[in-house]
């Protein structure tokens, strides 16, 4: 019993950047912008989210002021692939390098050389009452920071509004077949526009997330490729929020697995024991065809007046 | 994603697209030089390094070539999968495993003659890269596995699988990093000149004519970019579009997994961590910059090239901040792009 | 008239880099009117009415609705302003039930949930009264074409459309389907709608529409009511010339008439009766069959046979097997029973690639999705296909300095109306499209050519000129197999008549003893005569 | 520090190179502070950060054709790399490290011996002391040969002690992967070890944030290169604290002396010190005393064996 609350315990803070970043990603998925950012976001929203806690007080204004500066990411992404109609995968690689640079001029020009790190304060948990007094379940999931509870909550959230909407339902048009939704009236433009902001803005704090619960301090290396793990779990969830939510369980829960395997002392090189979780994906995703759908127009750019979009 | 078609091009389109992109790079760098000089830096000293780096010495020239090689066969990697709709993010997975195949044989095979054993280095990076690229391919064809998912997760899968070669079957245990034992003397690529330019640039440089013209005028490249046009009426036209697309998929990473082999028998001569560097995301913007235009791969790639080599001369002349490259890489990239969007915003005016 | 115009457009202009694709023009309809917009592919139909429906975006030109002046800037205005229209490629969401694709986006959706049962309602409401029945629940992929045009009409009556326009709506519709439409387009004028119906078949035109405007190269070129119209002058115009024909043999006096819509087909095919074939076999199918995409059977042993020479047509309405009989004998999709056999090759189970080395040329229905490189060249587009011929390739490589060459050549051959032969195919009208296609199959010598609907949509000239090269290529010994949903071409074109019904041939008729509304009945399933 | 080196403006000048950025508080900014500290009107510096092993030839080649005296590159894994140059060119100086003494030396190359495991065996004696689950934990980044070595003066230390306690060790895979370390010490802890002995860079951190989740008495950490009590002062049992700033005047004096190769061994008094936390009894603080007091006179030597830990 102890160890599976261990273990939860442990899993579900590592969900919590997957979830973020990666609702983040549909988000602007569903609408047809295809981020490839994410890596670079979530370091800069790790960054300036450490900063800005660090230098304001207060983890809250961290994860808003991480926000804003991913909602800011997203906006040039977001305006120079529809109003300039530049390439979404050359825009997001070259957000890639500027927001990995970003990050770190800031904390050098804040921070600089020091032997000693800067620290915050890690988040505070708050126990649901009642609720967090269920067995294993309750300690596991409603004895939680308040971020967990939004993660999965916004994921809830982003499930209704897609799918029992009929907001909703005009947004996703917009990723399917931005044409046609154009020729119903539906705002392509505003409705990419807000998606890649909103969604960016999930990535930085998604990204954020881990010097608060984790480290209380910020270093280069720490998001290490979860941005891109995040991209393969949109592929992977189908772009879409519920399946995502269990994708990043799925993540978190196998890269838990493998420290927790190299602990209790397994005689398997611990370089196989991590490598578990990609090789598990890459298994899972033979069986996923039926779910792995991906939004009909994503990467491309709209224009109205030329035949060969939509 | 669009658009990977190659523009029309007349030579004063191509004189006038060359300013435009000149055009670019400078602004990239005024703004670089704004940030560094806020910084309290003198910008001056920091981009006469970038520029003369490359050029003033025999040694930065050399280097300069040492880093072009990588770079344009990761950017073929990318490049050849996309002309067929598919985007290969896996190169640096296949560089590594070939780099893996072919310190395996530099090693094992140490006594052979080096006739035998620098093109066995070879072969076993190309087949190595394409063993890696090409589980993405058959779960691509096989069970419809996105290959961006399953390319991204072979590049963790193959940081582990190098960190266990250098770690558990070759460790160099005086190295200080993951590194292998070198490979025989008989498994390097020869040298030309002072200081040296290993063989592989030469290779390099014959596959890219041979690519080009592959691309542009065989069967099999024009199939390619029929495929990734519309791979319905592919078919319907009688090309074997799922093979083809595999087949794209494997010949890309074969092509990087000849760089890794490159970079152990002409670079390192030895198999390391880290020696992907960052050429998968400089082959992708190479590739992404050169429109997908095999042709037009190494020249971009050389420019892509001497500013790596500048970019760290930066830091080194000027101390200025790593961070302040990539965000210069980065301007310089959305700067190219915007400038294309100009270009034809003006050019449709007149 | 008393009343303002329903509609008035003055001075539209609106180019695409250099080409001029209106030029200055001026359009009106009236309350309560039918109104055809014709001229020839590439004439600016669709361009004139994407700018009134806000798609496109006009450099000059002023748009008013009864007397009112409107600013049209997108789509969500001409709702507002209640224009409706029917695009000529359909534009739905695939994944989306056709609930969700006709209340998408409305007012309707907005205050309740999209499935509401408000909606639900009034849409079943509206098809039981123009008489377009569909399943409401139904995911739009998995529809016919058929079905699908009922969404696109139901989509806009849904936003209370005064205007309604309905670019080349019959094009996917078989003869009872385009008469029940245009009882609908009746009803709706009854209710105060004003219809703008563009179309290349006179003969509807003249049928349903109580005026119509020719446009040509971007102009229009006449008003005429249909008191003042006849078949012979509306064509004159349309080509901008009357018709000069020399005819040699009878299948051209055919193709030129039907083309114009002069006389009833029958009448015609009846004057070459009786010839029938005695070349030898050059395509024998036994025992044909075929699934559908969802793994559907829809071809159970089917068997027909082609002499050399002999053009077979295959009418019926979409959905019976078409598409499956028509990829299946070209070596596109794969047979799980039965046999091919072309001369005396069998050719079941071969790549298609074999199929077309061996003389099997296919003109798909969807050319737009089968047919083109959209965001390739008309060169490259030439070239599918034949990439693996020595006939292209100098030295081992494509020879692209003589493609090119061909590709010119080509354009001027086959008239295609384009901005050289590096402009991109995609960016062709839809006439010039199926232009693009024909040149390149008829490029190839077929022996055995597949047609499918080779003339939807395209004009007169053009459909004349698909005639003349089915029948240069039956000259050259080549059989057709003509599968058509036009009865009118099935008959003209065709020496011998099968009738395609839920997968199966019914009935034969050859030339001269075809008997239109025998074929009709036989194509919606009345008349169930095996052969 | 600007520019390229003009003639006769200094007297010397030295390059460093270093693996990681200069603010990460840790074995690079040790190393900046170092050569920073060597800065003068005679003394021109200059370095390069976040250089990774591959490139480290071009850029020491660079500076060596800028007309650098002295190249140092902090970190073993350079050294392969810093021989190499050093052997082409016989009239600059280098300063590489190593971890033990290396087998061949070229004539141009000052060797720096970090001596880890010399300065692991207190550490070692100071977990057996303080230890009261029997159970204690190394937890290092990669599995390389010095940390191996590590780990086997740990045991050596242990065996020493007489005390009964069993020692594990898990390799995150990455130095500086503050997240991964973060849960690997979670997971150790909660498999019952209640010290953990750190071998890591920025990692660090967030393993002080794991043991901090539990009871101060009941949980401990050490540390490596720098002072970080900050971190979790009551959690906080030791560091071996490295200082390279006295090493490297001292070198740099005997290379302007003219010697002009040479090894450096750094241990207890010359570079390295052992800091024990306020918070540590008595008894165990004497007892790491006494081990640092017998290596210090000689009467102990730890031994180096890297080998593979199984
Ligand atoms: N975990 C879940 N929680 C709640 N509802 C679920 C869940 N899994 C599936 N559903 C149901 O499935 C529906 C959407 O899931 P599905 O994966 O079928 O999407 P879809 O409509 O096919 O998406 P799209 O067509 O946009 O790709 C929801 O409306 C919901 O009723
Ligand atoms: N989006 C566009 N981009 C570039 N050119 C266009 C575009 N739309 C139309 N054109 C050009 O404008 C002209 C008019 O085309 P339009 O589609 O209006 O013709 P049409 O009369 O509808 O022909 P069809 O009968 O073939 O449908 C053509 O030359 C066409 O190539
Ligand atoms: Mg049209
Ligand atoms: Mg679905």
């Amino acid at each position: 019993m102890n160890e599976v609350v261990g273990f939860l315990a442990l899993v579900i803070p590592a969900m919590v950047p997957f979830v973020l970043a990666a609702q983040g990603t549909i988000l602007s998925g569903r609408a047809g912008v295809f981020n490839v950012s994410q890596e670079g976001v979530m370091v800069l929203g790790a960054s300036v989210g450490f900063l800005a806690s660090f230098t304001l007080g207060g983890n809250t204004i961290g994860l808003l002021v991480a926000a804003a500066a991913g909602g800011l990411v997203g906006l040039i992404l977001a305006l120079a692939t529809t109003a300039l109609r530049m390439d979404q995968f050359v825009v997001g690689l070259a957000l890639y390098f500027a927001t990995l640079g970003l990050a770190s001029l800031l904390y050098r020009v804040i921070v600089g050389v020091t032997l000693e790190p800067p620290l915050i304060e890690l988040l505070e948990t708050y126990p649901i009452p009642l609720l967090s007094d269920i067995p294993i379940v309750g300690e596991v999931l409603f004895d939680q920071d308040l971020v967990v509870y939004f993660a999965f909550a916004l994921s809830f959230g982003l499930w209704w509004f897609m799918y029992r909407t009929s907001a909703g339902l005009r947004f996703r048009s917009v990723g399917e077949n931005p044409k046609a939704a154009d020729s119903l009236g539906v705002n392509v433009f505003r409705t990419r526009v807000w998606a890649t902001v909103a969604g960016s803005a999930l990535v930085a704090m998604g990204g954020a997330y881990l010097p608060m619960v984790y480290t209380g301090t910020f270093t280069e290396g720490m998001v290490a490729g979860r941005g891109w793990l995040v991209i393969a779990l949109a592929f992977l969830g189908g772009w879409r929020p519920h399946y995502v939510v269990a994708g990043a369980a799925f993540f978190a829960g196998m890269d838990v697995l493998a420290l927790r395997a190299q602990v209790a002392d397994i005689a398997i090189p611990h370089q196989f024991v991590m490598m578990l979780p990609y090789v598990a994906t890459l298994i899972v995703m033979i069986f996923a065809f039926r779910w792995a759908r991906q939004p009909g127009f994503l990467g491309n750019n709209y224009d109205r007046e030329s035949r060969l979009s939509g | 994603m669009s658009e990977v078609a190659a523009p029309p091009s007349t030579t004063t389109a191509r004189v006038n697209r060359a300013a435009w992109y000149a055009g670019s790079v400078l602004a990239a760098f005024l703004v670089g030089g704004i940030v560094i000089v806020l910084l309290g830096l003198n910008p001056v000293v920091a981009f006469e390094s970038v520029i003369t780096t490359s050029f003033s010495t025999g040694f930065g020239f050399v280097e300069t070539l040492h880093k072009w090689v990588p770079i344009v066969l990761c950017a073929y990697a990318f490049t050849i999968p996309l002309a067929s709709g598919k985007f290969n993010i896996g190169a640096e997975g296949q560089l590594l495993v070939g780099a893996t195949a072919g310190v395996a044989l530099g090693i094992t095979g140490s006594d052979l003659p080096p006739l035998l054993l620098v093109p066995a280095v070879l072969i076993a990076g190309v087949l190595g890269g394409a063993v890696w690229s090409g589980i993405a391919a058959f779960l691509m064809v096989r069970f419809g596995v996105n290959e961006i998912l399953s390319t991204v997760l072979l590049n963790f899968v193959a940081f582990e699988l190098i960190d266990y070669v250098a770690s558990y079957v070759w460790p160099d245990r005086g190295a200080g990093h993951p590194a292998t034992i070198p490979v025989g003397e008989n498994a390097m690529l020869p040298g030309f000149g002072e200081p040296a330019v290993h063989a592989g640039v030469l290779i390099t440089l014959l596959l890219s004519v041979a690519i080009g013209l592959a691309m542009r005028s065989t069967a099999a490249g024009f199939e390619l970019r029929a495929t990734g046009a519309n791979p319905r009426a592919a078919s319907v036209h009688g090309i074997r579009t799922s093979r083809l697309t595999a087949g794209g998929m494997l010949v890309g990473g074969a092509v990087a997994g000849l760089g890794g082999a490159i970079e152990v028998a002409g670079v390192h001569g030895n198999m390391l961590e880290g020696m992907q560097s960052n050429f998968l995301i400089l082959g992708i913007i190479v590739g992404l910059m050169a429109r997908g235009n095999a042709v037009a791969v190494p020249f971009v790639a050389f420019g892509i090239a001497v500013l790596e080599v500048g970019a760290s001369a930066m830091q080194r002349s000027a101390q200025v901040p790593i961070e302040v490259v990539l965000i210069v890489e980065a301007l310089i990239l959305l700067f190219l792009m915007l400038s294309d969007v100009l270009r034809s915003k003006l050019g449709s005016r007149s | 008239m008393t009343e303002a115009p329903r509609l008035q457009m003055t001075g539209i202009v609106k180019t695409f880099g250099p080409v001029r694709a209106l030029n200055s023009v001026d359009f009106e309809v009236a309350p309560r009117e039918v109104h055809g917009l014709l001229g020839g592919n590439g004439a600016g139909k669709t361009t004139l009415m994407n700018v009134l429906y806000g798609l496109y975006r006009a450099d000059a030109g002023t748009i008013e609705l009864d007397g009112a002046p409107v600013t049209v800037a997108s789509p969500g205005d001409a709702i507002a302003a209640r224009i409706g229209m029917v695009h000529q490629t359909f534009l739905q969401i695939e994944p989306y039930t056709v609930l969700e694709n006709i209340v998408l986006g409305t007012k309707a959706a907005r205050g309740e949930r999209f499935d509401g049962p408000k909606a639900r309602a009034e849409i079943t409401e509206l098809s039981e009264r123009f008489g377009l029945e569909v399943d409401l629940d139904a995911v739009v992929e998995d529809l016919p074409v058929g079905v699908r045009q009922r969404v696109e009409i139901l989509k806009a009556l849904y936003r209370r459309s005064r205007v309604l326009i309905l670019d080349e709506p019959t094009t996917n519709l078989a003869p009872q389907e385009v008469d029940a439409l245009f009882a609908s387009i009746r009803a709706m004028v009854d209710e105060d709608l004003s219809v703008i119906l563009i179309t290349h078949k006179i003969r509807e035109t003249l049928g349903v529409c109580d005026r119509m405007t020719v446009m040509r190269e971007g102009q229009r070129v006449a008003t005429v009511t249909r008191a003042e119209a006849t078949a012979e002058s509306l064509a004159a115009t349309m080509i901008g010339e009357t018709p000069v024909t020399d005819p040699t043999d009878g299948e051209e006096v055919a193709a030129a008439v039907v083309a114009t819509g002069l006389a009833s087909a029958d009448e015609v095919a009846a004057a070459d009766a009786g010839a029938v074939s005695t070349a030898p076999v050059a395509v024998r199918v036994t025992g044909l069959r075929v699934d559908n995409d969802q793994r559907v059977e829809q071809l159970h042993g089917l068997d027909l046979e082609l002499r050399e020479g002999e053009v077979l047509g295959i009418a019926g309405v979409s959905g019976n097997g078409q598409v499956e009989l028509a990829e299946a004998v070209s070596g596109v999709r794969p047979i799980t029973g039965g046999s091919v056999r072309l001369g005396d090759r069998e050719l079941a189970g071969a790549a298609t690639s074999a199929w077309l080395g061996a003389g099997v040329v296919y003109v798909p229905e969807d050319r737009h999705r089968d047919g083109i490189l959209p965001t390739s060249s008309i060169t490259e587009n030439l070239l599918l296909g034949s990439q693996r011929s020595t006939r292209v390739k100098s030295r081992g490589l494509i020879d692209w300095k003589a493609a090119r060459q061909r590709a010119v050549d080509t354009i001027s051959d086959f008239s295609i109306r384009a901005n050289g032969p590096g402009a991109l195919a995609g960016d062709l009208s839809g006439g010039n499209i199926q232009r693009v296609i024909l040149a390149r199959a008829f490029a190839h010598h077929p022996r055995f050519l597949v047609l499918h609907n080779p003339t939807r949509g395209l004009d007169l000239k053009s459909t004349e000129f698909v005639y003349e090269q089915v029948d240069a290529a039956t000259r050259e010994g080549a059989c057709v197999l003509l599968l058509s949903e036009d009865l009118d071409e099935v008959i003209t074109l065709s020496d011998r008549v099968a009738a395609l019904y839920s997968g199966r041939l019914i009935g034969e008729w050859t030339r001269g003893q075809t008997d239109h509304y025998a074929i009709g009945r036989a194509m919606i399933g009345l008349e169930a005569q095996d052969v | 520090s600007c520019g390229a080196i003009e003639e006769g403006d200094h007297e010397v000048s030295i390059a460093g190179v270093f693996s990681g950025p200069t603010t990460d508080a840790d074995y690079n900014a040790l190393g900046a502070k170092a050569l920073l500290d060597m800065e003068s009107d005679e003394v021109k510096v200059a370095y390069s950060e976040s250089v990774e092993v591959p490139d480290v030839e071009r850029v020491i080649e660079e500076y060596v054709s800028d007309g650098y005296d002295i190249v140092w590159t902090h970190g073993s894994q350079f050294y392969a790399a810093t021989a190499k140059v050093a052997a082409r060119h016989p009239d600059v100086t280098f300063i590489g490290e190593f971890d033990g003494k290396p087998k061949d030396q070229p004539e141009n190359v000052w060797v720096i011996d970090r001596n880890f495991h010399t300065v692991f065996y207190p550490l070692g004696t100071l977990a057996a002391h303080l230890s009261q689950t029997g159970r204690v934990a190394y937890l290092g980044g990669l599995s390389l040969p010095f940390s191996y070595s590590e780990v086997h003066a740990l045991e050596q230390a242990i065996a020493d002690s007489g005390e009964d306690v069993q020692l594990s060790r898990v390799w995150t895979g990455d130095f500086n992967d503050t997240v991964r370390a973060q849960q690997a010490a979670a997971q150790l802890m909660s498999d019952g070890n209640d010290i953990v002995i750190t071998s890591l860079n920025l990692g660090v951190v967030g393993a002080f944030q794991a043991v901090k989740q539990e009871d101060v008495g009941d949980a401990w950490i050490t540390v490596k290169y720098t002072d970080k009590s900050a971190n979790g002062p009551e959690h906080y049992a030791a560091s071996v604290i490295y200082d390279f700033s006295e090493p490297l005047q001292k070198i740099v004096d005997q290379i302007q002396a003219g010697e002009r190769s040479g090894y450096f061994a750094l241990t207890f008094g010359d570079g390295t010190s052992v800091d024990v936390g306020d918070e540590v009894p008595a008894e165990a603080k004497a007892a790491v005393d006494d081990a640092v007091q017998r290596i210090e006179s000689g009467e102990l030597t730890v031994e180096l064996d890297q080998s593979e830990v199984k």
